[in-house]
This record gives structure tokens, C-alpha cells and sequence, in this order.
């Protein structure tokens, strides 16, 4: 069980760093379904079965579809991918590098400096321990997830409509940036 | 006596009837309310001194009504009538009547006669305000507003811009004078707790002994205020300009009455001069410098109306020395004969301006004494009074007097700078009448005079001429109650007499090579004095021994870099420093705010970083 | 062995959620900043496991149950934005629509 | 309930002005020039029934120190009430504030055309504002009002202003002015708070009631920073060099009608601030602060003298000279003798009408040139009919001729504080050489020299010589014969002498009166 936590932990980091340095907007995506996946099979290791079944079932099913789905609509092509390579030079990547990994160091401090010792021993918590806190003390969390949900339904659905009136209007804002600059 | 407030109050009484006729009276009209309103203040003037003289008393107060009262600070609206006040309304209203009515001749045809009357009874009124104040405070309001109508008078012709420099040279100069004036009024106000001039002269002998400093501060900043109204050294420079006015009010006030202010001023307060015998001095020695200064300057002037302006330095200059010298009566004697025969000079020349076409520079006049005899009759006899000419003029008896009391007071020092000052008298004198009357004449202006007629014209001129001689000399100012006895006072000895005629040789001595020089060697003078060092000298008394151009240089030209300096207003420059610090911030951190959604993501990022960090260190 | 130690959980949160940061900061296609974000919510959501299952107890998968709801409702919404952008500007740079001076 | 009145018919006013516009572009003009008359009228019958000469004593023994008063509570907890009192000096001034307040209506009559009725509403909202200022004494009463003048101040030259030259917009010129004021009022404020706290410290209970603050016992630091406080707010209105730079850019961008009411009277809001708070809250530390308050009164006169000769905007050039005549102000405050004080009543109230002459002119001169640069004017003379006469008469009393009221009161700030500082006043005497300088450099460059042109304008109307004339009477009665004026504010001027000397003031009172 230690052994899956950590060769799943390795691929998800492995898979994560695909992500953000690949120009290939498909491909990346790709990398992300593997990270997610290693990510649940993590929570499978660790003892949270029915964590790791939502991970793979909304976030490496539902969302990713959805990424994917609009990657393909948007149709975006080679032309995308070499820009991709334009944008990603060391002048530009160095800087958040340093910054991120400033970060992770400064997290791992604490946590080496917090009171460790607390060992996970693998024990599942199964899905009706889980559902019955959630409609027990956690309910208020439910309902709110439930409202969120709908607002963004009623957001996205709003601002992706095309046909917006100000579509022309806005069509014009390049140009006039270009102008302005 | 009732009557005397009327002396003045008739002139204002014109000024404001000019004032707020918003150009509804005609020229003609403007001028009768103008001569009229001064006339009557003369025959008011006359009854009232008929009256005083006849009835012996000393002075008449009379308080018309408390100007302010503030703890002990209470000075009034009171006028107070003695000797010396009747001889200045006399001059005033007397010389003034003659020279409007000349002036109704003169301004015929100009543009803004209402204004210049108005201008011309508003000085007679505040000339008299002047004499007649009984405190120091009301003499500075009349002091101030001679001054002002000075001002406006010289800029009557706006439209010149010159002369409104002119003015302005005038007003600042003697306003100048009259900050030291204000101080002294300071001063003796906290010492002697009055401003009173009666009080003033009575407190001064017991708060102070003679010699006090004090009393040589409170003295020498009222010669201040005096230096600058008489236009003495070293505050003498505007007079010769002041001359850019109509030729009456060169008459009216820069001849007879408000450069003798200072006179007045200083006989006024001889009491305060008098515990201040080192500023007395000064006084005389001033005089005497700026009389031979002005005398050498007048030599070298074209234009007659400055040579009459030197000339009335000069002979202001002689009355600081009587000053000086104690000689108080003498000096008031020769402010009136100078009024009386400076003022016919000087509308004599106004005469010959207007007839000639506003031509006034010598070297394009001449020759005019056949074409404008009255006008020339006008600068003999003036001419001759002016340069003492003996027992005829009035103005040798004056001169003499001067001249005997200084020697009388052991002031031997400036009695030889008077003798050698009447000498120079005699000579501009005759430079000035021969340059303009004889000889050829040089300018079309000349040649096409025209001679003024009627009574308005000719009736002051001879009532001036007949004062100017010895006729004038017979009238004696009643002062004896008012001012100390002079040091020569009734002496007459030996020494009086060969004064006298060493006085009236040095005179004649004068005229005498004048009319040889000037008549028979003028060309030849005009050729020597435009080589060598001969042209430098006159170049230097052609510009009054250079001291406009070193007030210039020294006071004016640094003023101005000042102002220049300043200009823009260098300290709130300063506080703008603030605002544009808050701008700077405003811009730099409006940078930060770029829209770029990656800064802002590093930006929390960094700082989430930064925070973690220092609980990493701190803990 | 007998389990992993919950530090080394954590650890592997910390590096996902570093690694997140950095693609979102770096990247200016929009695509790419929106799978970052997801990676550093789901990053976040793995910290809550490790603690849940260290402590043995539910609440840490409660609390991923409200993670990925954000994480959909993000995406949605994100994923809107994105067809929008690229439909009226014809670019993916998020600058493109920035009009502020700064 | 008569001084509440004073404050709130020009508020009302205001607003019927403001509604009034309805009714056509005249009915505003006139419902402001009645609610002023109102105002006026009300002072003069206050002026003639009431009774100023000296502070009668009741039964107690306790001095009463106003001639009305008027009090309710407004925010009882923290000790705040609508303390209304009136003594001379207030009233002189508001008499002022009512009849430079019917001028400022007259002339703008034709000079302002757009939005008639609000720019009155502004007008009369400053005056009001300026009426509260007077009457308050209750210090955050008296807050509230000098902090109300301001809003619509600003309104009146940002809307109705004229832009000036290169990058001197009114809008910014408002702006300056507001931030200066607004800035200098918070530190009164603060200094307020201060003077209240040590109160609190001292007795227990919060008031900001003028009479309970003065006797509260301050330490020496302490009073000095607080006074501070009072005088720069003061300072800035006054204004003092320094702290001037509001003044030349919104006197020169505000509306004829505004520049009237700044330099007529709020310029004299600083000065009463100064004679009724900032020197009888902290006599100790105001007289050892006396000193530098004079320096920097002969630095402003100086200052502001140099620098009106160096303009070339006839309207910045008053507003200098307004500073220069300041530096006279706050010279005769912090003599602090009877006769000084007087001289201050006696400049201010001068001042306010020969600055508003002087503006009164230059708006004239505006609306017949539609310029105000000096370079394009000249030898206007004989070509504005009665106009140059009047400029003359003003710029005379600027210079402080003899004869008019302004030349009283130099003369007796200079005389009152000779006694006590003789090098500051012959320093200060320069000043009316410089202003001598000024005033007819402005004669020069506007009136003399060659004409630029043939044609002649328009000889003042009816009104606009009725105006003139008023004030032209008025700075001569008041020069001439100013007793009248003295005598109503001789006791509240006494009092603060009194106060700055350093004598427990009832006392000496009871005794003068015995």
C-alpha cells in the first residue's frame, strides 16, 4: 500500500509537470487525466476509496470531458502550438519556477518543523461514514455545494452564449488596442 | 472764523461736483466750477486773514469732530489757524486761484478737462488739509493726498506712457519720504503719547532734553518725509521728471505749494528740530548741497520746464538752509516771494508751450520775445526775482534775508554756498530767458507762435508780475507768534549792509557775464561743451550728477530681478513638492495595477511565499 | 512498514500545488492557466485526504466532496470565459483583453 | 432664535434660489438679493437696538460676555449644542458678510447666465456658512461651519470660474483651494479633539462649549501644539505666506462674485478665528508664539507685495496684494494692544470693501475686454467713462490713502504695536511702500500708457455705478469717521487684550466697569 502511495504520487507528479510545460493544448489535457487518475489512485492508497471513485468519476470524467470538449470546439491548431513554444522561454518560465519552488520549500519546512510523527495506516473510510456525516453535521455544506453548483450553471450558460449584443462592440477591441499602442 | 472749514470744503466741493458729473459738464463748464470753487476759497481766505490779522490772537483752534479715539490714541479732525497756516492758505488759495485760472486758458482744447480740474481742487484741498491739520495724523492725510493728485496730475497725459512713469517716480519717491514721515509719527507718538502738533511742540522740551536720541531719530525721520515731499537730496530725483504735467500743475504744485511741504513741515515741528541741533544741521547742509547740485544742473538743461524744476530744488534747497540755520521766518518768507515769482515763471512758460505749439526745448525756440511779450515780460521780471535781482525784485530781499542769517548763525559755511548758488542762479536765469526769447528762432513751432489773449491769460501773469517785485516784499507774513526769533533777527548791523551788497554784486556779477556769455558767445558754448571734458561735465549736470541712473542701477534694476525672481511664486512651488510626491506614488503605484492577471497571481503568490517565510523564520 | 507518514502526504500536496502555481503563473494561454488552477485545487483537495485519513476521520473526504464542486463550478465557468475570449478577441492570451494602463 | 434666523435665511434662500429658476433666469437674481437685504437688514437693526459698549455685569458678578446668545443641545453626550452668540466683532462682521453678500449678488447680475439659480444657492450657502462661522461659539458648531463654506465655494469656481492661462484651470484652482482648506481644517480638528480630551481629563464630562474649553488648564507643550493646530488652520484661510498658494489661483479662476466673498470675507473667517479662538483659547501660548506669527506677518507682506508687481493678470495681482494686507492682520493680532486689535477690525473691514472694489473693477473691466491680462490692456483711461475713477478710489485704498478706511487701520496696527515691537513695525512701514509700488503698477499697466485702440466701451450701468459708489462711500465714512464702528467692537477687542496680556479677564472687567 506504501509502494502504490508513492510510485502513484511519483506518476501524478511526473504527469502535473507534463501539464505545465507542454504546448500542445490535447496533450496536456491528456497529462492531467494521468495526473488525476494517479491522484485518486493516491486516495486509494491512503484509505479513501470513495474519494478516489469521485476523483476519477467528476474530475478525470465530468471536468476533463468538458476541457476537452471545448480544447476540440475551439479547434486549436498548430499555430497555437508554436505560439505556445514563443511564450515559454526561460525568461518567462525562470522567474515562477524560483517562486514556486521558494514556496514548496518554505511548506516543507513547516511541515519538517510542525509536530510530525502521525503515521496513515491505511484504514478505509468507507462511503457511508462519509455520507452519513454529510447529511448529518455537514449538511449546510451539501446545500452549499448544491447552490454553487447552480450559479455556476446559470454563469457559464450566460457567458458563453455567443450571440451576445456586444459582440460587435467587442470585436472592434483589437483594433483599437493596436491603435492605442 | 467760523468760516475757515469753507477754505476747504469749497474745493471738495468742486472736486466732487467734476467727480460725479460722469462727463455731463462741458469743458467750459468743468473749468468755471474749477476756477470758481478755488476763487471763492481765496476770497474766504482773505476775509478769514483780514480778520485774524485784525483781531492779534494767536492761533484759533477749531475741532470739528473726533476722527477716532481708541484708548489714548486720539487724534481729531481739527484745524488750527496761527500765522504760519494763514501764510500757506494765502499762498495756496491766492497763487492757487491765479494758476486755475491761467489753467482755463491753458487747457483749452484738451481732451479731459473735467479731470484735470477735478484733480487741481482736489490738491488745493488737500493742500490745505495739509497746513491746517492741528495734528499729525490729519497733516498726513492732507501730506498723502498732495502727493496723489502730484501723481495724477503728472500722468494727466496717460496716453504717454513716460509720463505715467513719471508719476509713478514721483508718488514712490515721496512715498518713500513718507515711510520715514509714518515711522517718526510712531515714534513721537509712543514718546510723547500725542499727536497733537500743539501738544507735540509743548511735551517735547519736558520728555526730552536737547540732544535726546530720541529727538534726533523723531527729527531726522520727519526730514525724511520732508526730503522726499521738497524734493531735496537725495530723494530729489522725481521733481525734474514730474515736469511731464500740464505747465499749471508744474506751477500749482511742483513750484509753489507742495514742495514746500517739507518747509512747512520742519517750521511746523521747529520745537522737535530744535532739541535736535545735529539733524538741524543737517538740515542747512543739506540745502545748501542740493542748492548748488540743482544750480549746476539747471545750467545744463534744454527743455525750460526742467531748467525751471532745477531751479525750484535750488531754491528749496536755499529754504532747508534758512531751516537750518533757525532762520524759520526767513525760510517761509522765501516760500512765499519763491511762490509767488516761481509760479509766474512758470506759467509764463506755459504761455510760451501752448503758444508755440507745445514746443519747450530751448534749442527750437528762440527769438520770441517780439511775438509773446507779455509771456516775455512774464520771465524778466521772474527771471529777475529769481535771480535776486537788487531792491527791485522780491526775491532779493528774500535771498538776503537767508543769506544774513546764516552768517548771523556763524554758519559762514553756508552762507558762501549760497552767495556762490546765486551766482549760479544768475547765470541759468539768463540762459534760460536768452535761449528762449532771443536770438534766432530755430523751429517752425517758433516761428508760427501764437499769442495768447484775454483776461484768463493775462490777468495771472500780471498779478504774479506785480508780486514778483519788490511790491511782493512788502507783504509780511504774520509769524512772529509762531515761530521762534531767527539768530539775525533785529540786528542790523555793518554786516548785514556789506552782505547785502556783496549779495547783489554777486548778482549782478552774475547776470552780467550771463548776458555776455549767452548773448554774444552761445554758439561757441554749445560747440566747447560738446568735446573733452567739458561734454562729460555737462553730460553729468545734464543728468543731475548721474544720480537717476545709480538709483537705477542700485534699486530699481534689483527690485526688479527680485520681482522676476519671485515671479512664480517660488514657496508655493515649494508645497507643490507634496503634490508631486502624492502624483509620484499615484504613479508608481498605478503600475502595479496592469491588468496582467499573472503579476497578480505571482504578486499573492510572492506574497503568500513572503509571509509563510517569515512564520518559517520566526518559529 | 505499517503506513505512510502523513508528512509525506502533505509533501506530495505541496509539490502538486507548487507545480500548479508555477504553470499558472508562467502560461498565458488561457487553457493552460485553467488546468493549473485545477491541479492546485485538486492539490488542495489531497491535503484534506492526508489529513482526514491521518486523523481518521470523514470530514477530510466532506471537504473534497466541496472542493470539487468548486473545482466543476471553476471550470464551467472558466470554460465560459475562455469561448468568450477567444470568440471576440480570436486569441487565448489572457492579456488580450486587459485594457487597463498600469 | 434672531441669530438662528441669520443663519438660516440665507440657507433657505438658497434653496428657494435654487427652485426659483423655474420662474425664469431673474426671479433667482432676485430672491438672493432680498434674502441678503434680509440678512443686512436684520444686522443694522441688531447694530442699532443692541447694546455693545461693554460687557454689562449681572447680579452674580459674572460678566456677561454677549449680547444674545442662543442655545439647544444637539448631541448631548458628547457635551455638542447650536451655541449661538453675538458680540460686536461677530456682528460687525456679518453686517459685512450681509452687505458684500448683496454686492456679490449685483455683480454677477450679468456676468453669470448659466444655471442662474444654483449658482446663487452656492453663493448663499457660502454666505450662510460664513454667518455660522461668526455666530458659533460652540467649537464643533464652529467646525461644522468653516468646513461648509468650503463644498460650495469649490462648486462656485469650478463651475463658474474662468480658466486662466496655460495649466491654470478653475477646476484645478478649486481643487487647490480645497485640498488647502479641507487639509488645514482637519488639523483644527484634530486640535478641537485635543482641547475637548484635555477638558475630558480635567473635568469628566465631554463639551465643546467655548466658555468651559477656556478654562480648561493645558501644560505648556501641550497648548502650543493645539494652538498650533487653530493656527495654521487659521493660517491658510488667512493666508499667511507659507501656506498662500490657494489663494492667487482661485481668487484669479473664481467668478467676479466669488473673489468678492473669498478676499471680502472669507479671508476675515481666519482673522476672526484667530481674535475669537486661537488667542483666547491659549493667551500663554499664543503670546509666546507672537514672535514668529509677526515674522511671518512681515514675510507675507513683503512676500505678497514683490510678488503682485511681478503678475500680469490683474486679478492674481489682487489676490497678492490681499496677502500682503493680511501680513498687516496677522502683525496686528499678536501685538495684541487695543489699539492694534482695533486696527485689525478697523483693516478688515477696510480691506473687505476695497477688495472688493478691486475685483468688483476687474470683473468689470472683464466683461468689457473680456480680458484680464495687463499686457493687452493700457491706456483705458478715457476710453471706460467712469471706470478709471473708481479703479483710482480703490487702488488708493489699497495703497492705504489717508482718507480711507484701510489707511486707519495700518496706521493703527502700526501705531498700537510700535510700543511693543518698534524694528517689526518700521520693517512693516516698508510695506506701504511696496504697496504704493503695486497699486499703481496696476494703474500703469491698466489705465495709462498708449491706447490700444479707438473705440469706447460701455460707461458703467446704473447698478454697476450704484455698486461702486456704495462702497466708495462707505471706505471714505469709514475712514473719516470710523467711531462707530470702533465702539462696537471697543469691548470684544478689549476682552481679547485683556486675555492676551495675560489678565484673568472677568476680573478686570468687573473692575474697568466699576
Amino acid at each position: 500500500m506504501e509502494i502504490a502511495f508513492y510510485l502513484s504520487g511519483l506518476v501524478a507528479v511526473l504527469a502535473t509537470l507534463g501539464v505545465i510545460t507542454n504546448t500542445n493544448p490535447v496533450h496536456a489535457l491528456l497529462y492531467l487525466i494521468v495526473s488525476l487518475i494517479a491522484v485518486a489512485l493516491v486516495f486509494c492508497a491512503l484509505g479513501a476509496p470513495f474519494a478516489g471513485a469521485l476523483e476519477v468519476i467528476v474530475y478525470a470524467g465530468a471536468i476533463m470531458v468538458l476541457f476537452v470538449f471545448v480544447v476540440m470546439m475551439l479547434n486549436l491548431s498548430d499555430t497555437v502550438e508554436a505560439q505556445e513554444r514563443a511564450w515559454l522561454k526561460p525568461r518567462i518560465w525562470l522567474g515562477p519556477s524560483v517562486l514556486s519552488g521558494v514556496l514548496l520549500l518554505t511548506l516543507i519546512a513547516i511541515l519538517w518543523l510542525g509536530d510530525g510523527g502521525r503515521v496513515i495506516e491505511g484504514e478505509t473510510l468507507t462511503a457511508k461514514a462519509v455520507g452519513s456525516i454529510l447529511f448529518g453535521p455537514w449538511l449546510l455544506v451539501v446545500e452549499l455545494a448544491a447552490m454553487l453548483l447552480l450559479a455556476a450553471l446559470v454563469t457559464a450558460s450566460h457567458v458563453g452564449r455567443l450571440s451576445s449584443p456586444a459582440g460587435s462592440a467587442g470585436r472592434r477591441e483589437p483594433d483599437a488596442r493596436k491603435e492605442a499602442s | 472764523m467760523s468760516l475757515l472749514p469753507l477754505t476747504f470744503l469749497l474745493p471738495l466741493a468742486g472736486t466732487l461736483v467734476l467727480a460725479l458729473s460722469r462727463g455731463r459738464l462741458g469743458p467750459r463748464s468743468s473749468a468755471v466750477v474749477g476756477v470758481v470753487s478755488v476763487g471763492l476759497a481765496a476770497l474766504v481766505t482773505a476775509w478769514i486773514g483780514w480778520h485774524f490779522v485784525d483781531s492779534g490772537v494767536g492761533g484759533v483752534d477749531m475741532t470739528l469732530w473726533t476722527w477716532l479715539s481708541v484708548g489714548d490714541f486720539r487724534p481729531t479732525i481739527g484745524l488750527r489757524l496761527d500765522g504760519l497756516s494763514l501764510t500757506m492758505i494765502g499762498i495756496i488759495t491766492g497763487v492757487g486761484f491765479l494758476i486755475h485760472l491761467f489753467a482755463a486758458w491753458y487747457m483749452q482744447g484738451e481732451a479731459g478737462v473735467t479731470r484735470f480740474f477735478a484733480f487741481m481742487n482736489l490738491f488745493v484741498f488737500s493742500m490745505l488739509l495739509l497746513v491746517l491739520g492741528d495734528n499729525m495724523l490729519l497733516l498726513f492725510l492732507g501730506w498723502e493726498g498732495v502727493g496723489l493728485c502730484s501723481y495724477l496730475l503728472i500722468g494727466y497725459y496717460y496716453w504717454t506712457e513716460a509720463n505715467g512713469w513719471a508719476a509713478f517716480k514721483a508718488f514712490i519717491v515721496t512715498r518713500l519720504g513718507d515711510v520715514f514721515l509714518a515711522i517718526g509719527l510712531f515714534l513721537m507718538f509712543r514718546e510723547l503719547g500725542t499727536l497733537n502738533i500743539a501738544e507735540i511742540l509743548q511735551r517735547a522740551p519736558e520728555v526730552w532734553a536737547e540732544g535726546a536720541w530720541q529727538a534726533q531719530l523723531a527729527a531726522l525721520l520727519i526730514l525724511g518725509g520732508a526730503l522726499g515731499k521738497s524734493a531735496q537730496l537725495p530723494l530729489h530725483t522725481w521733481l525734474a521728471d514730474a515736469m511731464a504735467g500740464p505747465t499749471p500743475v508744474s506751477a500749482l504744485i511742483h513750484a509753489a505749494t507742495m514742495v514746500t511741504a517739507g518747509v512747512y513741515l520742519i517750521a511746523r515741528l521747529h520745537g522737535v528740530f530744535e532739541l535736535a541741533p545735529g539733524v538741524l544741521y543737517l538740515v542747512g547742509l543739506i540745502g545748501a548741497v542740493t542748492l548748488l547740485l540743482a544750480g549746476f544742473a539747471a545750467l545744463a538743461q534744454t527743455d525750460i520746464k526742467r531748467v525751471l524744476a532745477y531751479s525750484t530744488m535750488s531754491q528749496i534747497g536755499y529754504m532747508f538752509l534758512a531751516l537750518g540755520v533757525g532762520a524759520y521766518d526767513a525760510a517761509i518768507f522765501h516760500l512765499m516771494m519763491h511762490g509767488f515769482f516761481k509760479a509766474l515763471l512758470f506759467l509764463s512758460a506755459g504761455a510760451v508751450i501752448v503758444s508755440c505749439h507745445h514746443e519747450q526745448d530751448m534749442r527750437r525756440l528762440g527769438g520770441l520775445w517780439r511775438r509773446l511779450p507779455l509771456a516775455y515780460a512774464g520771465f524778466v521780471v521772474g527771471g529777475a526775482a529769481l535771480a535776486a535781482l537788487p531792491l527791485v525784485t522780491a526775491g532779493f530781499y528774500s535771498k538776503d534775508e537767508i543769506l544774513w542769517e546764516a552768517l548771523a548763525a556763524g554758519h559762514g559755511g553756508l552762507m558762501l554756498a549760497g552767495l556762490i548758488g546765486a551766482f549760479l542762479t544768475s547765470l541759468y536765469t539768463l540762459r534760460l530767458i536768452i535761449g528762449t526769447f532771443h536770438g534766432e528762432m530755430k523751429s517752425d513751432n517758433a516761428r508760427h507762435a501764437e499769442p495768447g489773449r484775454g483776461l484768463v491769460h493775462g490777468l495771472p501773469l500780471v498779478v504774479l508780475a506785480v508780486l514778483s517785485t519788490f511790491l511782493g516784499a512788502w507783504i509780511h507774513p504774520p509769524l512772529e507768534a509762531v515761530l521762534p526769533t531767527s539768530p539775525g533777527a533785529g540786528v542790523h548791523g555793518a554786516g548785514h549792509t556789506v552782505l547785502g551788497i556783496v549779495a547783489a554784486a554777486t548778482s549782478l556779477v552774475g547776470l552780467g557775464l550771463g548776458a555776455w556769455l549767452f548773448l554774444t558767445r552761445w554758439r561757441w558754448l554749445s560747440e566747447r561743451v560738446s568735446t573733452g571734458w567739458a561734454a562729460r561735465l555737462w553730460w553729468l549736470w545734464h543728468n543731475a550728477w548721474g544720480f537717476d541712473i545709480a538709483y537705477d542701477r542700485l534699486l530699481v534694476r534689483p527690485y526688479r530681478g527680485l520681482v522676476r525672481l519671485l515671479e512664480s511664486d517660488l514657496i508655493d512651488r515649494l508645497l507643490l513638492l507634496a503634490a508631486w510626491l502624492a502624483w509620484g506614488l499615484h504613479r508608481g503605484l498605478s503600475l502595479t495595477q496592469s491588468g496582467k492577471m499573472r503579476y497578480y497571481a505571482a504578486t499573492m503568490a510572492a506574497g503568500v511565499t513572503l509571509v509563510l517565510l517569515v512564520l518559517v523564520v520566526s518559529g | 512498514m505499517s503506513g505512510v507518514p502523513m508528512e509525506h502526504g502533505l509533501v506530495l500536496a505541496s509539490i502538486l500545488f507548487a507545480l500548479g502555481i508555477a504553470g499558472l503563473i508562467c502560461r498565458r494561454n488561457m487553457v493552460f492557466v485553467l488546468m493549473s488552477l485545477e491541479i492546485m485545487l485538486n492539490a488542495a483537495a489531497l491535503a484534506f485526504i492526508v489529513g482526514g485519513t491521518a486523523w481518521g476521520q470523514p470530514e477530510g473526504q466532506a471537504m473534497f466532496l466541496l472542493v470539487i464542486t468548486l473545482a466543476a463550478a471553476e471550470a464551467s465557468v472558466g470554460l465560459a470565459l475562455l469561448i468568450q475570449l477567444h470568440h471576440r478577441y480570436k486569441t487565448l492570451d489572457v492579456d488580450a483583453a486587459n485594457r487597463m494602463h498600469g | 432664535m434672531t441669530l438662528l434666523w441669520l443663519i438660516l435665511i440665507p440657507f433657505i434662500g438658497g434653496l428657494l434660489c435654487w427652485q426659483g429658476e423655474r420662474f425664469g433666469e431673474q426671479a433667482p437674481r432676485w430672491i438672493a438679493l432680498g434674502t441678503m437685504l434680509m440678512v443686512l437688514a436684520i444686522t443694522l437693526g441688531l447694530w442699532f437696538y443692541g447694546d455693545y459698549h461693554l460687557p454689562s455685569l449681572d447680579p452674580q458678578g459674572e460678566a456677561v460676555r454677549w449680547t444674545m446668545e442662543w442655545q439647544v443641545a444637539w448631541i448631548p453626550r458628547f457635551g455638542i449644542s447650536i451655541h449661538l452668540a453675538l458680540d460686536g466683532l461677530s456682528l460687525v462682521l456679518i453686517a459685512l458678510t450681509g452687505f458684500l453678500g448683496i454686492l456679490a449678488v449685483l455683480c454677477s447680475w450679468h456676468e453669470i447666465v448659466h444655471r442662474v439659480g444654483f449658482f446663487h444657492l452656492n453663493l448663499l450657502w457660502i454666505l450662510g456658512g460664513v454667518v455660522g462661522v461668526f455666530l458659533a461659539i460652540d467649537l464643533f458648531l464652529f467646525f461644522f461651519f468653516w468646513e461648509m463654506m468650503l463644498v460650495p465655494m469649490y462648486f462656485l469656481i469650478a463651475l463658474w470660474g474662468h480658466s486662466g492661462s496655460k495649466g491654470r484651470t478653475r477646476i484645478r484652482a478649486a481643487t487647490k483651494f480645497f485640498i488647502y482648506t479641507q487639509a488645514s481644517g482637519l488639523l483644527m480638528l484634530v486640535s478641537i479633539l485635543g482641547l475637548v480630551f484635555a477638558n475630558l481629563a480635567h473635568t469628566g464630562e465631554y463639551s465643546f462649549d467655548y466658555a468651559t474649553l477656556m478654562q480648561t488648564p493645558l501644560s505648556d507643550g501641550l497648548a502650543m501644539w493645539l494652538m498650533l493646530g487653530f493656527f495654521i488652520a487659521f493660517a491658510v484661510k488667512l493666508p499667511v505666506v507659507p501656506l498662500h498658494g490657494w489663494l492667487p489661483d482661485a481668487h484669479a479662476q473664481a467668478p467676479t462674485a466669488g473673489s468678492v466673498d473669498l478676499a471680502g470675507i472669507l479671508l476675515k473667517t481666519a482673522a476672526y478665528g484667530m481674535l475669537r479662538f486661537a488667542l483666547p483659547l491659549f493667551p500663554e501660548a499664543s503670546q509666546a508664539f507672537a514672535p514668529v506669527a509677526m515674522g511671518l506677518g512681515l514675510l507675507g507682506i513683503y512676500y505678497g507685495a514683490l510678488l503682485a508687481c511681478g503678475q500680469q493678470d490683474l486679478k492674481r495681482l489682487i489676490a497678492y496684494t490681499s496677502i500682503s494686507h493680511m501680513g498687516f492682520v496677522l502683525i496686528g493680532i499678536y501685538a495684541g494692544t487695543e489699539l492694534a486689535l482695533q486696527g485689525v477690525v478697523m483693516l478688515m473691514v477696510a480691506h473687505a470693501f476695497s477688495a472688493a472694489g478691486l475685483f468688483i473693477v476687474s470683473g468689470q473691466l472683464y466683461e468689457r475686454l473680456h480680458t484680464r491680462d495687463m499686457r493687452e490692456m493700457g491706456g483705458l483711461w478715457g476710453r471706460l467713462g467712469s471706470l478709471p475713477g473708481f479703479s483710482l478710489f480703490f487702488v488708493a485704498a489699497s495703497l492705504g490713502m489717508p482718507g480711507t478706511a484701510n489707511f486707519l487701520g495700518e496706521m493703527m496696527i502700526l501705531f498700537g504695536a510700535f510700543p511693543l515691537v518698534p524694528w517689526v513695525v518700521v520693517l512693516a512701514s516698508g510695506g506701504l511702500l511696496l504697496a504704493a509700488i503695486y497699486s499703481l503698477l496696476l494703474m500703469q499697466r491698466v489705465h495709462f500708457g498708449p491706447p490700444q485702440g479707438k473705440e469706447h466701451f460701455a460707461d458703467l450701468d446704473r447698478r454697476e455705478y450704484l455698486m461702486m459708489l456704495t462702497l466708495t462711500g462707505l471706505v471714505l465714512l469709514f475712514g473719516l469717521y470710523p467711531q462707530p464702528l470702533l465702539d462696537t467692537t471697543g469691548a470684544a477687542m478689549l476682552e481679547v487684550q485683556q486675555l492676551f496680556e495675560g489678565v484673568a479677564p472677568l476680573s478686570s472687567l468687573a473692575k474697568g466697569n466699576q
